[in-house]
Formats: structure tokens, sequence, C-alpha cells
């Protein structure tokens, strides 16, 4: 059964004028009838779109006045109408909940009335078909929302609307000049007869109707730089009407807008587009630099919808697909109404305001990132799907230079989004007074909207492979579950993922997902190994306040499982944004980790959005899968190989790209680290490995002489060497450590650039031995933290009387990393050091040994500092880490050893997996006996016998020369026989390596950061000179529109 | 360096006259007794002694504490505190003697004029058992740890006695002083005459 | 060759190896002394020392750290010594230098380093840790151009195995790398000099500031271990240059003469040289040794 | 055997030799912290036990680590010593930093009380068998310093010297001197202040505590 459509018009015109009359019967019963109103428009849209989806229904052509089309007023309903129509009614209902609840009595049913007739008006403009009628509905919905805004409360709300209405009114007398114009060349109204009888392009005269048409509807929808007044009325109105007027008025003047660009010949495609792309761009450059959240969304709805403006001439053309466009409005309305409401929630004006922002509501927080992520284009919200699908089709249908432009504004959006959420997620300081506003009756819309576009996302996946996977399934299952429930106490949280991390692990197991000769059989063995002993040692339920990741921890792990088992380049890129989102919540939730969780969000999506170029240009040459981007060839190889390494080098946060790891390492959650550093890092060395050097080397060509594998190798070293250098200047354990991990993957990068089997086992090899000595070091360094309650080294000292377990962890550790025999790090040192002097790198081979000598500093100084020396006076009862957290590192020990004495458990399958990879073998492995391909031998196993003999050899020699031995006491120190002053002034940890940094001194500039201030600083004067175009001036506004009729003219008019 | 009245003390030719006649101008007639050509000693009030010490810190190029010490005038009933102040660059001293009351025993310190003060201040009050109030390290043992006794410079302290007291001698020798034990030991005539 | 003859003639090896170390030692005591204008103890004064280290009465320890670290040091001392091979075809002395190469050899030199290093750190004596600092700042420096040579010799014949690196200097005097590639030469000695802290490097042990720098607080049997592990590593460490720049030994005699050579150079330095302040030290091996040390990478490039 | 006589505390020929007083615990009252050394060699017949003592005495003679402590004037002698005049390192003597690592202490002339802590401080921290040697008159009978309210006047009432130099000051010389007759009694054992330091503990922790008076060394020095 199906309603009338022209209900839609008709029944919210006629409540809209009894309203006031029922508002005198009570707000009640004025909210009932205008909810009901709405809700049966919203049952009209519904009714129509199963019929409509599967096409057993035809699109409803309704003519008034039982003429025919021309002389008629002609409604349309078809798929779009009635989604758009749904999506109104929604937002109005929303809007109604959230409105009705802040109207005063005397108030409420004019506005009531005038939210139904700006409906009213929407609703026409999405239907009609006829150019003048257009135009009447539009003046309809301007008349409602003129006055709605100018009722608001706030004191500009007057003001702004006032200035809405002067460039309303130039843009009316625009549209219905080029109206009138059109209707004389063409005589006829009607748009769909209008298309029939257009004149040539040629005609004299046409050109002038297009510009008044296309000028009005510009100034309509806010084009740069003709928003001002409408950005003025985010900064004016109140949020409830905002979002009133995205999901109704905005999205019908955009529908609007696509009818009137049927009529306009193909040679304005370029000035509508450019236009469109500007407005992107610029609005969100503008966004960027602004301090108020709610002007801030006004930019990004005029991003947004100028971003959509781009599309519309290229769908119309059929370059690209209705359903990207129209996911990206569905996207933009769901998520921009939401953050509309939620912006009226808290009593913030600027960002700084909005300091621990709803901190005491899980819902209204879950809603708000659930928002951000959607607007910001992430999987699996459907505004990801939309821009994947826009950006294949650009590709495919030769507009790939336009991509550029969408990736960088998109890029934007992910600075000043993830910039507001730093300040809700910093934790509220006394001298912040900013409150929430209201109660939870009016979270309705919030709520729905946000399950609305996370289930509407997740439907969008239905048909993609992953849903038939069962672990990725069960994990994010449990996942959400967890996440859900993240209230419960920590154990239970902690048990449940460890429980079904082991289920998991037992599946995969069984379904042999742990094939050690495949590179995805070893990261799943990796990210599940790790992931279990991050939730081991998660029982021990610290007291952090970040330590309830658990639940988007199996998500996490559930997008890497995914990530490194693909072959579909969408499926791998969901992965990675999925991976990235959800540690940048977990870094997010570490106590201080708003401000450095920004910083990583930024850099990753700045190296998402590589990624996705890289993809792009593969998918723009016709292959959809990671072994398909071997075929490439010629330029776009190398351009995509650049772009995918660039990608994944800022990722794993390679030297002049690192400046967000070292804070995102140190203030995610203490147990997050050990996993951060252990496998996220790790991800985008299996990205450069199976997907970049997917693309042949010999398909690369040389920059100059520069190979550029020899280039990616120099950045690695660089990369080891100099993050290295920073890590023996840091105080905080962490910071130490984070610089290390970095310094660390380094390595891995030199081993995959060497681009053969030696240097890849090498490569692989570091993978897994990094994860397991920095996961020891950075959970020992955790349980340290959990004891002393302080990351910075030198107020520890001499705790390795009171925690023996972790003292034992840490050295293992270092002596694992330093590379020193009998551990598996000189094995890997070894293998890395083989291949670059089979390959010739000399210079590399020569900063690889530096990096790897001058690392004994800061590992010396990190198990000194905490460990060694003097125990302090408050250190004397500290116990041992708790016994999960030992559990992890005794387990992690275990595996550290285990590859020390029998490293070909583990080459043995890499040499296999070269095989594969390579056709050669790397090394061959007889019994304990390493050997190079070149011949060069190493026996690991031996080396650790002998080192194991003359130590009990010497052990027991000491014994026996040395005379009765006590232990003394703690201070009882040969202090020029003075009585040693306490504890703290002599334990020699602060500024460990001072005349080393004397002698460094003039490298140590901290250059990447100087550089991306820099960039930053730059970016904000730019955006400083542009705004002041918005100065705020009614005059000047109405200015705009003409100076914009010039340069339009310039950019239509020339071809 | 400069003083308004009187022009650039480093032109004059005898700096020390100079200098005297310029305090005896400013703060009164103090008595004066030019021990040698660079050393000028001025007996100074009580009263007068930090305006004048000030006064040579800021405005004089005397700006160097060399020495702070303190004499016990026991037959008197004072302390002299003795202040010499050095004119560096003209390498002329001045010997300022301030007497206090032995009974008080307190004087004000000058640590705020130079911080090296308040390592003689220190060494004073432990010796002498001269107060300087506000002065950072006064009763910190400097030498003396676990001093129990009457300050050991103070002239009615009776060393002797004290060392009798708590150092012992080696047995076998019957008197300590050495003139005494060594002509006892070798006659009278031995070393003495 | 079998394991366990092999292990008997290691342990000979590394027992005539010590006693050398001790000789040495006594001899530079004596040839300082000399310089000095002075007598100097006798020849055997280390073994008197070492004998009387461990006729002590008691001992202290600090913690168990502590009371491993000597060992450590020992260790790596001799780790370094059976796995370079001394006499050129002759396996009785070729210890366990099979077992690994070049690399082995100068990561095991870190390993008593490192682990005295935690040992001192344990004791709690704030100089022990200054001269750690100092120590593995000075090392990091010296390491450049010492591993900048190591590159320019191993590179030219393709390998990091020492043998190998034997085997191109059979052909008369004039083909040992000290000749052959004087650049790298220079800056291996000069690292050297590093490696062997006699001034000016002997900033671990400065005697008037940090008097005698980590070892501070150990005493007795530790350092006579220590003493044990500081002779094999010095003469390890003096073979290894001798196999890397001076064409390895036909025979003990000749080995025993290169050794002494080679440690005598940085005596003599040592003699004449007043002590640097740390960054000074690590300016210098940054700044011309390891210019020459690119110059002998850059050599061996171009010879290829 | 001659007693301990309490007022002779100089005179060392009333103790033990190094050899003999291992058979038993010492009866002297000591603290828990104070230890005496190793009880290994009782075991031996006495005859091995002698010769085994010669050789490590004369190890012991024959490399003696001099604490670098100047405690009073007579510091100024030791630099003479180690120079190319006299040469003390071709004794054996070479100096040593930091009191675990060294056998002999020179008391090298007067020694204020507030030195004499310090002293106290690191004479325990040397490890067995240490000696002392009192280098000029201020250490026998405080030489000039015999009224002087701040300085001890008896050295071996505080600690047990093992070798008195006197003179003010003495010759490099006869310090010279002063060590062939400490290494000669080392090496017939007779050298034993040490032991009798820890046997008589309490005696000279009394002496001790009589001058320092504010007695804030803490316990666990020893």
């Amino acid at each position: 059964m199906v309603i009338d459509p022209i209900l839609l018009v008709a029944v919210p015109l006629g409540v809209a004028f009894l309203l006031p009359l029922f508002s005198k019967l009570g707000r009640t019963a004025a909210t009932a009838v205008q909810g009901l109103t709405i809700v049966f428009t919203a049952l009209v849209a519904v009714s129509w779109l199963p019929g409509l989806l599967d096409g057993s229904l035809a699109p409803a052509n309704i003519l008034t006045g039982g003429y025919d089309a021309p002389i008629a007023i002609n409604l349309h309903f078809g798929l779009t109408e009635a989604v758009l129509c749904l999506l109104a009614s929604l937002t109005a209902l929303g809007s109604l909940s959230y409105l009705s609840v802040r109207e005063d009595e005397h108030t409420i049913g004019r506005s009531g009335l005038l939210q139904l007739l700006i409906m009213t008006g929407a609703f026409g403009l999405i239907m009609t078909r006829d150019l003048f009628n257009l135009f009447v509905f539009l003046e309809i919905a301007s008349i409602g929302t003129y006055a709605l805004v100018a009722f608001g409360k706030e004191e500009t709300s007057l003001e702004a609307g006032f200035k809405y209405m002067l460039t309303g009114a130039v843009a009316s007398i625009f549209l219905l000049i080029g109206i009138a114009f059109l209707y004389k060349l063409t005589g006829t109204l009607n748009i769909d007869d209008m298309v029939g009888r257009m004149p040539p392009a040629a005609t004299a005269g046409l050109a002038t109707v297009i510009l008044f048409l296309l000028m009005g509807m510009a100034i309509e929808l806010k084009l740069l730089p003709v928003n001002g007044p409408a950005l003025d009325l985010y900064d004016g109105a109140d949020p409830g009407v905002m979002a009133l007027l995205v999901g109704t008025v905005v999205n019908g003047v955009l529908f609007a807008f696509w009818k009137i660009a049927l009529l306009v010949p193909g040679t304005w495609d370029t000035a509508i587009m450019t236009l469109g792309m500007v407005t992107f761009v610029g609005s969100n450059l503008l966004a960027v630099a602004q301090d108020r959240p709610r002007r801030m969304l006004g930019y990004s709805s005029s991003a947004q919808i100028g971003l959509l403006v781009f599309l519309v001439p290229l769908v119309q053309q059929g370059t690209v697909a209705l359903a990207g466009a129209g996911l990206l409005l569905i996207n933009h309305t769901l998520a921009k109404s939401g953050l509309l409401w939620l912006s009226g929630k808290h009593a913030g004006e600027t960002r700084r305001e909005w300091t621990g922002a709803f901190a005491g509501s899980v819902v209204m927080r879950t809603a708000l990132i659930i928002f951000i992520l959607a607007i910001t284009g992430l999987p699996p919200f459907p505004g990801f799907w939309g821009k994947w699908q826009v950006l294949s089709d650009l590709m495919a249908g030769g507009y790939g230079w336009w991509a550029l432009p969408l990736l960088i504004g998109s890029l934007l959006e992910f600075v000043y989004y993830y910039g507001w959420y730093r300040y809700v997620r910093t934790p509220a300081t006394s001298n912040v007074s900013a409150r929430p506003l209201g109660g939870a009756s009016d979270l309705g819309g919030v709520v729905a909207f946000a399950l609305a576009a996370l289930v509407f996302g997740v439907w969008l996946m239905r048909d993609l492979p992953v849903m038939g996977d069962r672990v990725l399934v069960f994990l994010t299952g449990v996942g959400l579950v967890l996440t859900l429930l993240r209230r419960l106490p920590r154990v239970v949280l902690a048990a449940t993922a460890t429980a079904a991390l082991g289920l998991a692990a037992w599946i995969m197991a069984t379904g042999g997902g742990f094939d050690l000769t495949t590179p995805s059989g070893l990261f799943h063995l990796l990210i599940i190994g790790a992931g279990l002993l991050v939730s081991i040692a998660g029982l021990a339920g610290s007291s952090g306040t970040g330590e309830r990741f658990h639940g988007l921890f199996l998500i996490m792990i559930a997008s890497l499982l995914l990530l490194v088992s693909t072959d579909n380049l969408l499926l791998f890129f969901v992965a990675w944004e999925v991976m990235t989102w959800t540690s940048y919540l977990v870094v997010t939730s570490g106590r201080l980790g708003a401000k450095p969780g920004q910083l990583y969000m930024v850099f990753s999506g700045a190296a998402g959005f590589l990624l996705l170029g890289g993809f792009m240009l593969a998918i723009g040459a016709g292959h959809t899968t990671i072994t398909g981007l071997g075929l490439l060839t010629g330029s776009t190889a190398a351009w995509t190989w650049g772009l995918l390494v660039t990608g994944f080098l800022g990722k794993s946060a390679a030297w002049g790209l690192h400046i967000w790891a070292p804070g995102a390492y140190s203030e995610a959650p203490d147990l997050f680290t050990p996993f951060l550093s252990g496998v996220i890092s790790k991800i985008p060395m299996f990205g450069i490995a199976m997907v970049a050097f997917r693309i042949a080397a010999g398909n690369l060509p040389a920059i100059g002489a520069v190979d550029l594998t020899w280039l990616l190798a120099l950045i690695g070293g660089l990369t080891a060497f100099g993050l290295t250098l920073a890590a023996v200047f840091q105080e905080d354990a962490k910071k130490l450590l984070a610089y290390s991990s970095v310094g660390q993957v380094g390595y891995i990068v030199v081993g995959l650039a060497i681009l053969t089997p030696l240097g890849w086992t090498a490569a692989m090899f570091h993978v897994v031995h990094h994860l397991l000595f920095k996961g020891l070091l950075f959970l020992a360094i955790a349980g340290v933290i959990m004891r002393t309650g302080t990351r910075t080294m030198y107020e520890m000292g001499g705790l390795i009387k009171r925690m023996p377990v972790s003292f034992i962890s840490v050295l293992i550790g270092i002596i694992a990393l330093s590379g020193v025999p009998p551990l598996a790090g000189f094995t890997g040192k070894w293998l890395l050091y083989q291949a670059l002097l089979a390959k010739g790198w000399l210079f590399i081979l020569v900063l690889m040994m530096f990096s790897s000598v001058v690392a004994f500093i800061y590992m010396f100084r990190l198990i000194h500092s905490v460990f060694l020396g003097q125990l302090k006076p408050r250190h004397r009862d500290i116990k041992e880490a708790p016994l999960p957290l030992v559990i992890s590192e005794v387990l992690m020990i275990a595996g550290v050893m285990a590859l020390a004495v029998f490293p070909q458990l583990l080459l043995n399958p890499l040499n296999a997996m070269m095989h594969t990879q390579f056709g050669l073998d790397a090394l061959r492995i007889d019994g304990t006996v390493l050997t190079t391909m070149s011949g060069h031998t190493l026996n690991a196993t031996g080396m650790m016998v002998l080192v194991l003999v003359m130590f009990v050899a010497m052990f027991l020699v000491l014994l026996l020369v040395s005379p009765p031995m006590r232990k003394i006491r703690q201070l009882d120190i040969g202090f020029a026989g003075e009585v040693p002053p306490p504890a703290e002034e002599i334990h020699f940890a602060s500024r460990f390596a001072q005349p080393y940094e004397r002698a460094w001194a003039p490298f140590l500039k901290p250059r990447a950061t100087n550089f991306w201030r820099s960039v930053t600083e730059n970016t904000g004067g730019v955006i400083e000179a542009v705004r002041k175009i918005y100065s705020g001036n009614g005059q000047t506004y109405v200015l705009y529109p003409v100076l914009l009729v010039v340069v339009f003219a310039l950019l239509g008019l020339g071809r | 360096m400069f003083d308004i009245n009187h022009g650039n003390l480093d032109d004059s030719p005898d700096v020390g006259q100079e200098i005297v006649r310029r305090i005896h101008d400013r703060f009164g007639d103090f008595p004066a007794r030019f021990q040698k050509a660079d050393l000028v000693r001025l007996d100074v009030p009580q009263k007068d002694i930090i305006p004048v010490l000030s006064w040579l810190r800021t405005e004089t190029p005397f700006v160097q504490l060399t020495h702070l010490t303190a004499v016990d005038w026991l037959e008197d009933g004072q302390f002299e505190l003795m202040y010499l102040v050095t004119a560096p660059d003209l390498m002329v001293s001045l010997h300022l003697c301030v007497r206090l009351d032995r009974a008080k025993a307190e004087a004000e310190s000058v640590f705020n004029l130079w911080l090296q003060a308040e390592t003689y201040e220190q060494e004073i009050n432990e010796m002498f058992g001269i107060h300087f109030p506000g002065s950072p390290r006064q009763g910190v043992p400097f030498i003396l740890e676990g001093w129990r006794d009457m300050p050991p410079m103070r002239r009615d302290f009776d060393t002797v006695a004290y060392c009798d007291r708590t150092h012992p001698v080696r047995p076998g020798r019957e008197h300590q002083d050495s003139r005494v034990y060594v002509g006892r030991k070798f006659g009278e005539k031995g070393y003495l005459k | 060759m079998e394991l366990f003859p092999k292990i008997g003639w290691t342990l000979l090896s590394l027992f005539v190896a010590i006693n050398y170390g001790f000789l040495i030692n006594g001899l530079i005591r004596k040839v300082m002394a000399r310089i000095q204008g002075r007598f100097g103890p006798p020849l055997w004064q280390p073994y008197i020392d070492m004998g009387k280290l461990l006729v002590q009465r008691n001992s202290i320890m600090h913690g168990y750290m502590h009371w491993l670290g000597p060992i450590f040091r020992s260790v790596g001392g001799m780790g370094v010594y059976v796995l370079v091979p001394v006499v050129i075809g002759e396996p009785r002395l070729a210890g366990f230098s099979d077992m690994g190469d070049l690399l082995l050899m100068m990561y095991f030199m870190f390993f008593g380093s490192l682990g005295m290093a935690l040992g001192a750190g344990d004791a709690g004596h704030p100089h022990s840790p200054i001269g750690v600092s100092r120590g593995l700042s000075q090392m990091t420096a010296f390491e450049m151009p010492f591993i900048l040579a190591v590159v320019a010799l191993a590179a030219h014949v393709g390998s990091f195995d020492i043998n190998a690196i034997i085997a191109t200097q059979q052909h008369g005097v004039l083909s040992w790398n000290l000749f052959a590639n004087p650049f790298a030469s220079a800056a291996a000695f000069l690292a050297l000099l590093g490696m062997n802290m006699y001034a000016p490097f002997n900033i671990v042990g400065a005697p008037t500031e940090i008097p005698v720098g980590p070892a501070t607080e150990y005493q007795n049997s530790y350092l006579s271990l220590m003493m044990i592990g500081r002779s094999a590593l010095a003469i390890g460490k003096m073979v290894m240059f001798m196999d890397l720049f001076l064409g390895g030994a036909h025979s003990i005699g000749a080995a025993v003469v290169k050794i002494l050579a080679i440690y005598f150079w940085s005596v003599f330095v040592g003699a004449v040289f007043p002590r640097f302040r740390t960054e000074q030290s690590v300016r210098f091996f940054l700044r011309w040794p390891t210019a020459f040390g690119v110059a002998g990478v850059l050599l061996t490039q171009w010879v290829r | 055997m001659k007693k301990f006589d309490p007022d002779r505390p100089w005179d060392l020929t009333t103790l033990p030799t190094t050899m003999a007083p291992q058979g038993s615990r010492p009866h002297a009252p000591v603290e828990d912290q104070c230890f005496l050394g190793a009880e290994a060699d009782i075991k031996q017949p006495p005859k091995l036990q002698e010769a085994v003592a010669t050789i490590k005495n004369w190890f012991r003679a024959s490399s003696l680590n001099v604490l670098a402590f100047g405690t009073g004037c007579g510091a100024i002698e030791l630099r003479p010593l180690s120079t190319s005049r006299f040469d003390m390192s071709r004794f054996g003597i070479p100096g040593a930093p930091t009191p675990r690592q060294s056998n002999v202490f020179i008391i090298s002339g007067y020694l204020s009380v507030k030195t004499l802590t310090r002293v106290i401080r690191c004479y325990e921290q040397m490890p067995d068998p240490k000696w002392v040697v009192a280098l000029g008159s201020c250490t026998i009978n405080g030489g000039m310093y015999w009224d002087s309210y701040n300085t001890i006047k008896v050295l071996d009432l505080y600690l047990p010297v093992d070798v008195y130099v006197s003179g003010c000051m003495p010759r490099p010389e006869a310090l010279i001197a002063g060590f062939q007759y400490l290494m000669d009694d080392v090496k017939k054992g007779k050298a034993n202040g040490w032991h009798h330091y820890l046997e008589n503990l309490e005696w000279y922790r009394e002496n001790q505590k009589q001058v320092i008076t504010d007695w804030d060394l803490p316990n666990y020095n020893w």
C-alpha cells in the first residue's frame, strides 16, 4: 500500500496553519500533532521505498489541476525523492524532539508552524518538476527559515536572519530573472519538458540566462565565497533549527540544483565542478581555523554541499554513480544533524570551553565520535563507501586529478574534527565553566541517527566477503558488546577479551590460519599472539583511566586480521581505516592522550589518504586487487608505489614524519603501547612488503641516478639513526621506548628495501623479534609505571631490589634489542648486515651499524635509571608488577629465548616464504648453522652454548675465589668518607647523556617538529588572510555574489 | 663609580685620602689611620657600618668584600668586627672596624651586599658566638661538628683545659709544654740558653 | 677438529693469551715509568696484584647484578679472544672462529661493557653511571670510524669473514690493509686509541674527577676477574687488528710481536697526551677519523 | 702471649699474629654488622697453613694500594713519593682512589675531629686486611697541636696504627722506610692492627665517640 505523495505537501501545509489552534490546547497537544504529521510524512516516504528499491513500483508522476505536463504543476516521486523526503522527515522528527523541550509555552505553536512550513517547502523543492514552482517552494522554505532563525533566543539570531534574508533576496532576483528568460527561450516551465526544448548551446543569451540561474542557486547553496550569511546562521541560530535545515531545506535546494543542472549545457560542467571543489577545499581550510565548534560545523556543511555540487554534473554525465553521491548526502545529513544537536547540548562556545564535554554521558560521547567518524568518511559509515565509490568513478572516468583536492579537503576535515574532539577528550579542569545543557530527554534524534549511520554503514557491507569470515565477525561482535559494556570491571572485560582471542586463535589454528610460510599466516600469529599477551596483561586491571579498551581492541584485531589476509584493495583499505580509528580511540583514552591522539589521527589520516590515492591510481588502471598491482607499469606504477610507500612510511612514523609517534606511544594506555609498537607499527611494514612491493621493482624508474629502493633504504636508515639518537636524550621511559620503537622500524624498512630474500628474511625476523622484545620492554615498564606512578626515569632507581622479574624482563629486552650475542638480536642484525653488504649499500650499512651502537646509550640508561642505582626511600615498599603482567612477561621472555637458541624455528618458515616470494632461498640451514647464499655462516645455537659455558665457568670461578662476602646496605658506598646524601641526589640519571648531547648539539635541532610547525603556521596565515573575506558586513555579503558573477562568467563563458 | 659631588675616584692622586674624605663628608668624622699606601683603617660606629658598606658597595669602586673577621676585646667587653673591602680596579683596601657589645654579641648581616659574607658570618658565629640575624647558615656547623662548649675563639675559653679534658695525651710524658719538657730532659742549658 | 681437543687447545691458548696480557700490562707500567723517569714496578707486578686481590679476607656485595658484572666482563673479554684466529692456518689457535665472523666479534666486545656497566650501576655509586655515561658516549663515537674501516675492508672482499680478509693480505707486506687501504687503517687505528682508553681518551676512569669510574665499588675477587677479562679482551682486540690490518700472523712469534706493536701504539700516544673532555673526545672521533673512514669506504668502492 | 692492655693500645705486640686467632671466633663483642674474614684456612694442618699464610702475606706485602686521602699537611710528602725521584711504585705501592680497593691508609699528620670522622668511615670501608701508617708527630702525641681544641693527639686511641713514622714532617725517605717496616711486618704476619680493631671494637668506639660528640655516622656503615 502506498500513500499519495501529494500529501507530503498538502498535509504539513494544512496542519501548519492549524497548529496555533492546537497549541491553545497545550504544548503536548501541539507537539503531538506536529509529531504525528511528521511521522505521517515519513510513512509516506517509507511506503514507497521497498517498491521503488526493487523496481516493482514505477515512480509517481503527479499532475495537478488535471492538465498535462507543460501546463500543470508537475510533481515527480521516484527513489531519489523518496529517500530525500524520508531524510527530511526523520531530521524534522529529531529536531522536533530536540526543539520541543526547549520552546516556551507561547512560542511552541509559532515554531511548529514554521517548522512544518519549512518541511512543506523542502518536500516541494524535492518533488516539483516545475521551474517556477520550484522558485515558489524555495521562497516558502526561505521565509520559514528567516522567521525561524530570527525567532531564535540568541542575540545574534536576528542579525543572522536578516543577513540571510538579504543574500536570499539577491539569490531570488537572480533566479527569477533566469527563470523568466528561460521561459522566453523555451516556452515552458516544466523541467523535463524544457530539457528537450533547450536551444543549442550557442544560442545568443542562453549563457547569460544559465549564468543567472547558476548564480541564484550558488547563493542558495551557500557556496564559497557567498556562504558568509549561512555561517552566521550556524553561529546564531539554535542548533536544532540548523539540524532541521540541513535535513530539509539544504537537501531540497541541492536537489533543486540537480534539476536546474539538467538544463545547463555540458560546457558549464567545469565551472560548476570548480566552484564545488573550491568550496569543498576552501571551506574545509577555513574550518580548520575556527575556534567555535558550531561555526566550524557551518563551514563543514558548506564544504560537504560543495562536494555534492561538484558531483552533480559528474553524476548527470554518468561518470559517477548516483549511489556514491547519494551515500555522501545521506552520510552528511545523518552526521551533521547529529553533530548539530549535540553541539546544542553543551554550553561551550569556543573549543576550549568544550574541554571535557559530555564526560558524564557515555551515550553522548559515543554518539559524538560516531558522527565524527562518519563525517570524516571512515568505514564502516556510509560516507566511506560513498567516497570510495566517487573516487573510483572519478579515476575510471578520467577525472583523476580531481581526486587530489578531494583528498586534501578530506584531510582537512580530519584536522578540525579531531581537533575539536581532542578538546572533548581532554579532562576538564576547574577553570572551564561550560557545562552540558538540558537532560537526556531530547537525545532521541541523536541516538537514532547514530544507530542509523552505524547500521546503514554495516548494512552496506553485506555483500563483502568479510561478513562470511567467522573469526572476524565473532571478534567484532564481541568487541562491540564489550565496547557497549565498558562499565564492567576491568578484569571481566580483559577475561572476556582473552577468552575471545583464545577461541579465535583456536579456530584459526585448526583452520590452518597460522601458516608461517605465508606472510599472512605469520602476521596472523603475531596479531593474535600479541593480542593474547596484552589481554592477559590486562587482567591486572591497572588504575589508569584508559585501560578499558578491550572492546575496541578486539575490533582492531579483527581489522588487522582482515588487513593481512585480504587481496582486495577495498577490503585492505577498510581494514586499514578501521585499524586507524580504533587505535586512535584507544590512544585517546590514555590519561593525556587527547592531544597526541589528534596528531596521530591527522598523520594516520594523511597516510590513509596517500594509500587511497595509490589505490585509486591502481583502480583507475583497472586493478582492484593487491595481486593486480603487480601488473601496473610505467609511471602509474611509480606513482602508485610512491604514494603507497609514503603512506606506509607515514603510518610507521619514518624519519621526518615521526613527530606524532612519541606522543601517541607514550600517552596511549600503558598496556596498549606494546601492541601499538609491536604490531600496529609493523602493519605498514606488511604493507610495504606485501602491497607496495607487489609493484615489481623493475617497473620503478630511477629518479635521476637514484634508485627508488635505495631512497627507501636511506629513509629507513635515517629513521633508525635519527630516532635512536633522539631516544638517547629522553627522560620519559615510555617516550624513550617510543623513539626506540620507531627507530627499530627503520631497520625493517631497510631490510625490505634491499629486495633480496636475505633482506626480507632479516626484516621479517626483526618484525617478530622486535614484537617480542619491545612488547617485553613496554610491558615491564608498564608494570613499573603502575607501581611507581611515574614515567620519568630519574624519579625511579634501584627497583631491581623490589621488582626483580621486571628487571630481568628489561634486561633480556635490552640485550635482545642491542644485538649483543647470544640473543637473537644479533642474528637479526647479522642477517641484515649480510644482506646490505651483499647488496653493496655500504653507507647505509654503516648507518645501521652505527645506530645500533648509539642505541646502547639509551638502553643502558633505561635499565640503569629505573632499576639500578639507589632505591628511593618512597619506593622501599613497592611490590613486583601484578601477576598477569608477570605471566605475559615470562611468556615473552620464553619467546625471546626460543628465538635466540633456535632461530631456525622462525628462519625455516621464512625461508619457505622467501622461496614463494622470490623463487630463491635466503639461507641454507643445516642443523644449527645458518649459511647465507654467499657462503657466510653463523651458528646461533653454538654461540649461545659458548657464552653459557663461559658464563657458568666464570661464575664458578668467582664463587671459588671470593672471600666471604656480605651484602651491605644500600647507601654504604665509598663516598670520600662523607655520609652520602639522600638517594635522590646520588642517583645519576637525569640528563644522563649530557656530554653526548653537547657533542651532537649542532645535529639535535628538532628539525622535523620545526618543519611541521612551520607548515601549520603558514597554513594558519593563509587561512587568516582568506578569512578576511567574511567581514560580517551585510553590504559586502551582497557584493560577493556580484563579484562571483564575474568570475563565473569568465569560467563558464570563456569556452 | 662616579660620585656627583666629587667627580671620578679614579682621577684622584691618592685614592685612600679621597675615599676617607668622602666618607667623612657623607657619614661623619670617623677616626682614620693610613696604615699603608693602599690600606686605610676606619673605626666606624655600629649604627653607621651598614650605610657605609652599602654606599661603598653600590656607589664606589669598593665592591669586593675581601675578608670579614672578628677580634675579642675581652677587657673592653667588646667584639670588633673587621670588614676588609677592596676596590679591585684601584688596588686599594678599606679596613672598616666596628665595635660590638660583647654581652649582646649581635651584628647586622651583610650577606645581602656580598653573598660570600654568608660563609664568613657562619664561621664567626661558630667561632665567636656572634649572631648575625637573617644570615642563612647561622648555627649550622662549619668546622666544629657537635661542639657543645663555649665558642673556642672567645678569649675566656680555656683551650688547654678543654684540650686536657677532651683529648687524652699519650702516657709517659708528664708535661705538655715542650719548652718545660725538653728543658727537664736535656737540662736547662740545652736548647733554652 | 673434534670438539674436545678444540676446547682443550682453546683453553690453553686463552691461558697463554691472558698471561701475555698480564705481561704486556706489566711492561706498559714499566715503560710508562721509564718515560716519566721512574723505575716502575717489576714486570710481574700484575701477577702480584692479582695474587693480592685473591687473598683478601672479606668482600662486599651490593646486589646480584653487582656480583654478576665482572662475570659478564670476563666472559666478554674471553669471548672476543676465542672468536679470533690467531695464527694463519693453525686450527688449534683459531678457537671458535668458525662460529661467526667479524660482526660477531664486534658485537661481542659490547657484551662485557654492557654487563660491567650493569653491575657498576647496581652498586649505587654515582661515579659508576657517570663513568658509564662517558664510556658509552665515547664508545659510540669511536665505533663510527671503526665501523667505516671494517665495512671498507669487508666490502673489499665482499664478506665479513675474517679469514677472507686475511687471505687478501698474503701477497707481501704491501698487500697488508695497512698499506692497501691506508684511509681505513688510519680510521681504525685512531679508533683503537679510544678502544684502549689510554690518554687522551681515558675519560672513563678519569682519576681526578671520578676516581675509578664504573669500578668504584668493586674490590678483591671482582677486580681479579675484571683483570682477566681485560687482558683477554685486549689481546683479542689486538689479534683482530692484526688480522685486519697487519696481514695476520704466520707464527706465534710474529703474532706476539705484532700484538705488542699494535698495543704500544696507543700506549705511546697515551704517554704524551693529556685527557680530553667527553664531548671533545666524541667530536674528535666524529671528525677526522670518520673522514678517513669515509675515504676508506670510497676507496674500496673505487677500487672495486 | 701478653694480654691486651687498654692503657697501652699502641703496643701491638700484645696482639696475636694473623694466623693464631683464626681458630676461634673473636671473643670481643662485635656488632652484628661487623664481621671477620675468612676462616677457610684453619682447617688445614698447621704446617701447610703456615706456608700458605707466608705466601699470602708475601702477596699482600708486595702490592700495597694506598688510599689517596690526604688527611693532613703530610700529604704533601706523598706527591714526591710517587714521582720520579722516589717512585714508590717500584715497591708495588700505587695509589687507590677508593677505599674499596686500597690496603694502606696513610694518616698524614694532624687529624682534626671533623677529619677523624671521615677517616674512620673510610677505614672501615677498606677490605681486610688493611693497615694504617701514621705519619708525623701529630699522630703520635699531637705535635705542635698539643693544645688545639679540635685536633686529636693520640691516633691509636681511635684507629689501630701499624707503623709510625715520626718527624715534622718526615721526609719521603722516612716514609719509604716506614713502608719497608710495614712490608716486613706484613710478611711476618705481624701487622694485625685491623684484627685488633675488630676484636676491640667496643673500646675503639667508646674513644671515638668521646671526641665525635655528634655521632651522626649511621650505623649501617659498619
